[in-house]
């Protein structure tokens, strides 16, 4: 029984303590107002509040805490990307993470269970190769592994050859984790709010107020803001509110499903994923099997769930492993994503003065969800484009550098 | 799952189809400024509303254009290119990157 | 042994599963066609034509024809078009007129293979001269596509379980064309029944067929269909 | 044996097949018919399972499929429900979720200790020191999870099915009978499903009336017009599991998914009773009013020899009646209304004296035994939540609550459905579902029997006007003034706690309220904090309660706090059944079997089956591999390149498509003529590359990579549908099947067979087309060298292809062909210095980085991509795709993908490298700087095991540079 559960048994009347800004009246001006109170928007103001002493942060949520895309991930944490700016960025995000328990006092109950991604065709060996070679010279843990290794890192795997779609490797991502995603943004608001951050939620960004080119206000549904700099964070709604602010962006908002069983007792370690069936499964620890896979097949700004995904998700997940045919699906939900053209994120400075971008999270938002507030927070304070986000500037693609993430990206969260 | 008008084909469910992206008619290729031409590639208005989009029915390969709510996925009708598209486009025939 | 599958020119890719069940081939016209699957079968193949069956039909003559001129062009060459996209219309010699789009034909061949139509209008484009009939384009449909057919009272709710469309006698009249998937693979099903039997023609991707044959198998096995050869089909079309 | 109660008790049990089956090794006896829990309790066993947190026992709470605490163990099907699944001979049932055995569990400890583990305690703990809690996530994980999954498990057969209906009543029970038959009399196509084994809904086993006989005899009336109509299609055991956009609606029977399309849906799934929430309300023997009434009508079980109602409607009296009838001794009603007003039910029920306490509620439950109730201790209430500080304790061994219900509203808001709270009735009401959905009955919050069959009146009246069966008329909702069975607060904390909300994850009262003291007070932060809701029954008796306890730990109203999300589906769903057959096409080449014949090993591309390489002998594979490659440089061999993609262009403005389209230039190729064919996207990306052969003025035959024909059709389709060219594009892929034949004695052996060709160098030179004739097939020839040899691709119709293989083997016998695959055909392209798209290429590649300006018409007006090249042309070139070479002692050989480094700085890698048996040398592409390109430049690989290898970079091709071979 750990130390920290004592006092909630020994006190006759619970010991609460509230995490978060009580609801109140909005101020009339802020230096910083950040519009999406999800992982990222926690983060950057956590990071302002404690790292720069810019404590005059309010988060506007237009809805409640987390109930975004950080809300509906599946919560999956890994560094092995493709390019030397992705897999630099996301080696720092997971370095954060294995600290951040203890870093805001929250249990967010990071997991180091390791990713496994399956090939089915050279081609898909020769990328995984690519990413392997590429990650272990920047120091990430990832290599490609045979059909043995794959049998003794997934014991319950169906590696049958005639399967209708053999496994032929794997790359095996040995820092590959996850996390409780509700608590990563809890954790980070509540430090945030400890140190006079203010939580708005249920309050949303109507209308962004520019004059000359700079940004210089915000328009809620419970009033005016004046503030010296605005960050917009809100994965899934990005090309809405940067519209608000005049900014066009390359971004398709597709929706991306994904599903839970009942609990079982646990039966499989890591986090496998098939980009080539379109599926990925891990199981948490509360038991339950996650199953999600590719985005919708077309835009749509609208969680439903669609009988196709979950028949589809379903073949796929039996095709690697056929015993979860018992398993009983308990609930199936959506998350919108903001594609991007080179399936990277869109970062820093935008065309108006003093108006922050954090888009373009597509299906990879919630692992980079720590260095966001720590480079974003930099940004905002300093002025300065953190070395580690200047590729990810929207400028990029105004010069044709994209980002060549494509592959490494797509169902593998 | 939704249902899709096929103008060809009439009611299919929606898997029957191949999304193919907002309707954006290319601007004119040489007049088009460096930025402007790189916003045709890379942007799109991801509008949260009432969309043109193209969609094709895949058994068919008929393509078609349909205006869809992208807040409600509400289809409020389906119609064929030749709405937009009955005039052959010409390119002028100065050579490609000679006069930008 | 001519009537062996592998000494002709045209081989459907389901003939070594032919063989397996016992298949009899017989020369139609010019195409080598599964007479019926084992000695003395008829009777009880045209029963199993009339519950459900599946017959391969991949080596009888059919083509397609293309273009904004194409149905202008068919109409001089005295073909029978149907009323309406997406439907079919029979020809005198029992050919089959099968209208995919206002510019697009699929014409198949009667089942005995013996209308001449299929070959004279596949002869060269030359009598395209006028200028007039140039946008009219041959499509190479007899390898294109495979074409199998779906027999019998169960055939409609037998196909329910691979095809979202309604292909119920009441609400898929005969005659009725539906370009959609079955199984996930991209098909044209054509009702045609054969005089008072429910007839499905199922044309899809040839290099698909074994997928789909054994896809459609499974889906009878719990109607108790089965594979049946041609004769069964002629028996039941002559009927009347 | 079982003591059942006599007929007509017992609708669903055959009480002539009696069955055996086991729980927990113990042999259990029942009838068919039976559930796993009516067969348990009819044996006195109430004692199903542990539960998640504190392991604590529990046994049926609603026998209706709706909460977690009936989930056993089968063989190979966890979390089974045990009061839906139906017993069978010999079944072998497990209780779940226990350490020791399932009446002494050692995990019960757990409950000892609730006070330490208060609401989200794992958010508050075992992370300190830094790094414990991987210790720790291991041990939680183990006491994780309910069932055992069996990893062994051969899947059942399961499929799925397609139904159409004009309309789909969900829910048989009297408001979706009586809805199925006014839709079919106006005839409409009715399909009408039941999730139970039998139609009647609440008229099988609810009170309607004093001498309890109405229910029964409108069932029958309902079934007999049901009977009459034909266009209703009834199915029971049949779960709807979900509403879709367009009214597209997943039913579960036995092992079949059916997807049904409806025109329209009605609703008619009724309401889930409701718990009380007192001290230890989760007692086996404590159970919902319905569920004891379905005990007794459906299994013809006695619940219990002493009973006890605790009820806020008059309904509770009703199962009072229904108790005392069947023999069980009712010691008290304790109703929580101070001043109720009873109908006749009640009072009949009062005649029968048995013991009243109005104003009463029950404050705890306890068991002497230790897993079963044995009395209750009930109070004066003095204000909503609060008792006298004593009251008096009753013994029973059965709790019946009736103290209100929640629509069964997961479908409705599925549909769109709004669920708001009513204060007025204290119950959640749907509005505004989708305008081809309707609800009726209980669900719709009606309840009184005969407002019941009006309100489903109304419902089937709108659905026949939306389908122009019925004249459109506006049909008002009989919304009446009746008395509702919710009570208000049927909430009473006991300083002790176990007052459970959340049965599921053992939540308690505090742990809700302190939710909402922590700051978490958004009703899904509530749920996401607490887990209240999250648990197998998805919050289906815990929404209720929690609503009302966060709308008053936050001072908001009910309506203000609202429910969580309903999401699909309805009920938990196997995998199996979703997934069903799974239907992945496969293609495959008219030449197939002679592949499989000749002992290829296949390989997938795509959807299409190829051949990688031939075994030959005891040979390994790359011996083989060499030995293909060997045998076209010397002799001849044959290739299968069927699934190369073909497309027919025709009409005049043919090649004005292909210019726009490709880089090329086509205006002025001659007929008779091959050009290579690069094909970019807007972005200047390389994403395809194939030949265009113009057959004539006016028709060009292109062909197109194996992955990419059917994107490039479908891409060229979309463009012209904007350009308006006067063209035919035409996919043809699959019409033909093709060969390569190539080596030096290619001619030697196509001569043999091609009669109606002039086969000579001069007069069908390299890059000509000719047709004509192979073994008698008619036959396209394309004269084109992917391999650099003497090369013949021969393009004949599909179902031609066997014959042709054949015809060429027989041929080239005396020049000792062979059949070669894939990879020796990599090797040989490699060998020429060509590039795949796709293995070569990546998202970025344009035609300059390849090296391939020479494929880029700078002449013409317009190509697609052809303004982002010349953007991209403004700025230095980033990167050049070179060849290199190394010595075969260069050890280990580098692989596809390895980096290029330049001291530390990855500066490249390569995307092709094998060994060359023609040149005895390991050779390669690679992606370096541009100043690392040029021929004789030294590049550092990285090669297995990070040991660094140079290799020298070199001109392309390696082999026959002058490209003599080909041209022979």
């Amino acid at each position: 029984m750990p130390f920290a559960l004592l006092k909630y048994g020994l006190s006759r009347k619970y010991p609460a303590k509230h995490h978060f800004t009580p609801a109140k009246a909005l101020k009339k001006h802020y230096d910083v107002v950040i519009i999406g109170g999800g992982g990222h928007g926690a983060a950057i103001a956590y990071n302002l509040a404690k790292y720069h002493g810019v404590r005059d942060v309010a988060i506007l949520e237009k809805s409640y805490l987390g109930g975004g895309n950080t809300a509906r991930n599946t919560a999956v944490i890994r560094s092995n990307y493709l390019t030397e700016s992705g897999v630099e960025f996301y080696r720092e995000s997971v370095k954060l993470y294995n600290n951040l328990s203890n870093e805001f006092n929250y249990n967010v109950m990071m997991e180091n269970r390791g990713q496994l991604t399956l090939a089915h065709s050279d081609a898909a060996i020769r990328s995984f190769r690519w990413r392997a070679e590429v990650n272990k010279h920047l120091g990430v843990r990832s290599e490609l592994v045979d059909r043995q290794t794959i049998a003794e890192l997934v014991p319950n795997l169906n590696l049958s050859e005639d399967s209708r779609f053999p496994i032929m490797a794997g790359l095996w991502h040995a820092d590959g984790a996850t996390a409780r995603h509700d608590a990563v943004a809890w954790g980070y608001a509540k430090g945030a709010c400890e140190r006079g951050v203010e939580l708005h939620q249920l309050t949303e960004v109507e209308d962004i107020e520019i004059s000359q080119g700079k940004v210089t206000g915000v328009k809620t549904n419970r009033g005016k803001i004046s503030c010296g700099a605005v960050v917009q964070a809100v994965a899934g709604a990005s090309s809405i509110v940067a519209k608000k602010a005049g900014i066009r962006l390359p971004i398709h908002s597709y929706p991306l499903q994904a599903m839970v069983t009942q609990p079982y007792k646990p039966i499989l370690t890591p986090h496998v994923s098939s980009p080539h069936v379109h599926v990925y499964v891990h199981q948490t620890s509360r038991g339950e099997f996650v199953i999600g896979g590719g985005s919708d097949p077309y835009p749509l700004y609208n969680t439903r769930a669609t009988l196709d995904q979950r028949e589809s998700l379903s073949a796929a997940a039996l095709e690697l492993f056929p015993f979860l045919s018992q398993a009983r699906l308990l609930r199936q939900w959506a998350g919108i994503t903001d594609m991007t053209p080179d399936y990277s994120p869109i970062m820093g400075l935008s065309p108006v003065e003093n108006y922050y971008l954090d888009a373009g999270w597509g299906t990879w938002g919630f692992k980079a969800t720590p260095i966001c507030g720590v480079t974003m927070a930099e940004l905002i304070a300093t002025k300065r484009v953190p070395s580690l986000i200047k590729p990810f500037e929207l400028e990029r693609f105004y010069r044709y550098q994209q980002i060549n993430e494509a592959g490494a990206t797509a169902a593998s969260h | 799952m939704k249902l899709l008008r096929c103008p060809l084909n009439g009611l299919r469910n929606i898997s029957e189809f191949t999304y193919g992206g907002e309707y954006h008619p290319m601007p004119d290729h040489h007049k088009t400024s460096a930025r402007g031409w790189v916003e045709y590639v890379f942007f799109h208005d991801n509008t949260a509303g009432v969309v043109t989009e193209w969609w094709c029915h895949t058994p068919s390969s008929f393509w078609f254009l349909a205006e869809r709510n992208t807040i409600t996925d509400e289809v409020l009708r389906t119609f064929t290119v030749d709405e937009y598209h009955r005039q052959r486009i010409e390119f002028n025939h100065s050579p490609l990157g000679q006069d930008s | 042994m001519t009537n062996n599958p592998s000494s002709q020119q045209r081989r459907s890719a389901l003939y070594r599963r032919h063989l397996a069940l016992g298949a009899q081939f017989e020369l139609r016209g010019k195409a080598l066609c599964i007479a019926q699957y084992a000695e003395q079968a008829h009777q009880t193949e045209q029963q199993q034509a009339r519950c459900l069956g599946l017959c391969d039909l991949s080596t009888i003559p059919r083509t397609g024809f293309k273009g904004s001129a194409a149905i202008d062009w068919l109409k001089t060459q005295s073909v029978v078009l149907p009323s309406a996209i997406n439907t079919t219309a029979e020809q005198p010699s029992g050919s089959l007129c099968a209208q995919l789009s206002h510019q697009e034909v699929l014409l198949l061949s009667d089942l005995r293979c013996q209308s001449e139509d299929i070959a004279r209008l596949n002869q060269p484009i030359d009598n395209l001269a006028e200028d007039s009939f140039q946008q009219t384009y041959e499509l190479p449909r007899a390898d294109s596509h495979c074409w199998l057919a779906i027999t019998g009272s169960e055939a409609a709710r037998m196909m329910a379980k691979l095809c979202a469309v309604d292909l119920h006698s009441d609400k898929f009249r005969n005659g009725c064309i539906a370009q959609t998937a079955v199984a996930k693979l991209s098909s044209i099903i054509i009702r045609q029944d054969l005089s008072d039997t429910l007839c499905f023609y199922l044309l899809c991707d040839a290099t698909c067929v074994e997928y789909i044959w054994d896809c459609l198998l499974d889906a009878m096995d719990e109607f108790a269909g089965q594979a049946i050869g041609i004769d069964a089909l002629l028996q039941l079309h002559v009927k009347n | 044996m079982n003591n059942r109660l006599p007929l007509p008790y017992g609708l669903l049990i055959d009480r002539n097949k009696p069955i055996q089956f086991s729980f927990e090794g113990q042999h259990i006896s029942g009838f068919q018919g039976d559930t796993i829990a009516s067969a348990m309790i009819s044996n006195q066993s109430w004692l199903l399972s542990r539960s998640f947190k504190y392991h604590r026992p529990r046994g049926p709470l609603t026998m209706a499929g709706q909460d977690a605490n009936t989930l056993v163990q089968l063989p190979s099907d966890p979390n089974a429900l045990a009061d839906k699944q139906l017993i069978s001979e010999n079944l072998m049932v497990k209780g779940q979720n226990y350490s020791g055995s399932l009446s002494r569990d050692r995990g019960a400890i757990l409950g000892l200790f609730s006070r330490f583990l208060p609401v989200g305690f794992y958010y508050k703990a075992f992370f300190k020191p830094r790094g414990i809690w991987q210790k720790w996530a291991p041990f939680i994980r183990k006491k994780a999870g309910l069932g055992a999954i069996d990893t062994q498990l051969q899947p059942d057969y399961y499929d799925k099915e397609y139904l159409f209906c004009d309309v789909l009543v969900v829910g048989a029970g009297p408001a979706g009978m009586q809805a199925a038959i006014d839709c079919a009399a106006a005839g409409a196509d009715v399909l009408l499903v039941e999730e139970n084994p039998i139609t009647g809904g609440s008229l099988n086993y609810s009170r309607f009336d004093v001498d309890g006989s109405k229910g029964q005899t409108l069932r029958d009336e309902l079934l007999t017009e049901i009977s009459k109509q034909s266009n209703i299609k009834v199915m029971t055991d049949a779960v709807c599991n979900g509403w879709f956009a367009d009214n597209w609606l997943p039913i579960i029977r036995h092992k079949r998914l059916y997807k049904v399309r409806a025109k329209q849906s009605i609703f008619c799934t009724g309401a889930m009773e409701q718990p009380a929430l007192f001290h230890n309300n989760d007692l086996p023997g404590v159970v919902m009013s319905s569920a004891a009434q379905r005990l007794l009508h459906l299994y013809a079980i006695a619940p219990g020899s002493s009973a006890i109602v605790l009820t806020g409607n008059n309904e509770g009296y009703g199962t009072a009646l229904d108790l005392m009838d069947a023999g069980v001794r009712v010691n008290c009603i304790v109703d929580l209304r101070e001043d109720a007003v009873h109908d006749d039910i009640a009072k009949a029920a009062m005649d029968r004296g048995v013991k009243v306490k109005l104003g009463y509620a029950v404050y705890a439950a306890h068991s002497k035994t230790g897993h079963r109730l044995t009395e209750v201790e009930i109070r004066k209430v003095l204000s909503p939540g609060q008792c006298e500080n004593s009251g008096e304790v009753l013994s029973c061994d059965l709790l019946c609550m009736s103290v209100g219900y929640t629509p069964a509203y997961q479908l409705a808001c599925q549909a769109g459905g709004q669920l708001s709270y009513d204060d007025e009735t204290a119950m959640f009401t749907l509005t505004n579902c989708a305008n081809n959905v309707h609800l009726c009955g209980s669900l719709n919050s009606v309840w009184q029997l005969d407002q019941v069959l009006m309100d489903a009146q109304r419902a089937a009246k709108t659905a026949l006007c939306e389908l122009g069966l019925s004249e459109s008329s506006v049909v008002s909702s009989p919304k009446t003034g009746e008395a509702s069975p919710n009570h208000p607060w049927p909430i009473f904390p006991h300083p002790k706690g176990k007052e459970f909300v959340d049965f599921d994850e053992d939540l308690t009262i505090d742990d809700i309220v302190n939710a909402t003291a922590d700051g978490y007070e958004h009703i899904q932060l509530v749920k996401r904090y607490s887990t209240c809701g999250m648990g197998p029954s998805q919050g289906r008796h815990s929404a209720l309660a929690a609503a009302r306890l966060v709308a008053e730990a936050t001072g908001r109203s009910v309506a203000e706090t609202g429910v969580t999300t309903a999401r699909p589906p309805f009920s938990a769903e196997q995998l199996g059944h979703s997934a069903g057959r799974r239907f992945f096409p496969a293609r495959r080449t008219n030449i197939h079997y002679r592949h499989l014949e000749a002992n290829a090993e296949m390989l997938q591309a795509g959807s299409w089956y190829r051949p990688a390489y031939y075994k030959f002998n005891n040979l390994d594979k790359h011996q083989c591999i060499n030995r293909e490659v060997t045998n076209v440089r010397h002799n001849v061999g044959l290739v299968d390149v069927s699934t190369l993609g073909a497309l027919e262009i025709r009409g005049s403005d043919a090649a004005e498509f292909l210019n726009r389209i490709y880089t090329g230039g086509y205006i002025k190729q001659p007929v008779g003529k091959a050009r290579y064919a690069l094909l970019t996207n807007e972005a200047a990306v390389v994403i395809d590359d194939g030949v265009a052969c113009r057959l004539g003025d006016d028709h060009y035959f292109v062909t197109a990579t194996t992955g990419g024909v059917d994107r490039v059709y479908q891409s060229m389709l979309k463009w012209n549908a904007q350009w308006q060219l006067n063209i035919d594009i035409a996919n043809v892929t699959s019409a033909y099947c093709a060969v390569n034949i190539a080596g030096p004695k290619a001619r030697a052996v196509l001569t043999q067979v091609c009669d109606d060709i002039d086969l000579s160098d001069e007069n069908f030179p390299y890059m000509g087309i000719r047709s004509g004739h192979v073994a008698g097939i008619p036959s396209r020839l394309l004269r084109v060298g992917f391999v650099g040899e003497l090369g013949y691709e021969i393009h004949v119709p599909q179902h031609c292809g066997e014959a042709l293989w054949d015809a060429l083997m027989t041929a080239g016998h005396d020049h000792s062909i062979i059949p070669f695959g894939i990879e020796a055909q990599r090797i040989m392209r490699l060998e020429k210095g060509h590039v795949i798209v796709g293995q070569d290429t990546d998202a970025m590649s344009n035609a300059n980085e390849l090296q391939m300006g020479w494929a880029v018409n700078r002449k013409k007006p317009f190509f697609v991509g052809g303004r982002t090249l010349t953007e991209l042309e403004k700025e230095p070139l980033m990167r050049a795709l070179v060849g290199f070479v190394l010595d075969v002692s260069d050890a280990p050989t580098p692989c596809e993908s390895h980096l290029i480094l330049q001291g530390d700085t990855m500066i490249g890698r390569v995307t092709s490298c094998n060994y060359s048996p023609t040149l005895d040398k390991i050779i390669g592409l690679a992606y370096v700087p541009p100043e690392h390109a040029k021929a004789g430049s030294q590049l550092t690989i990285k090669s297995t095991g990070g040991i660094l290898v140079n290799a020298k970079v070199a001109e392309l091709p390696f082999f026959d540079p002058d490209n003599q071979r080909q041209e022979l």
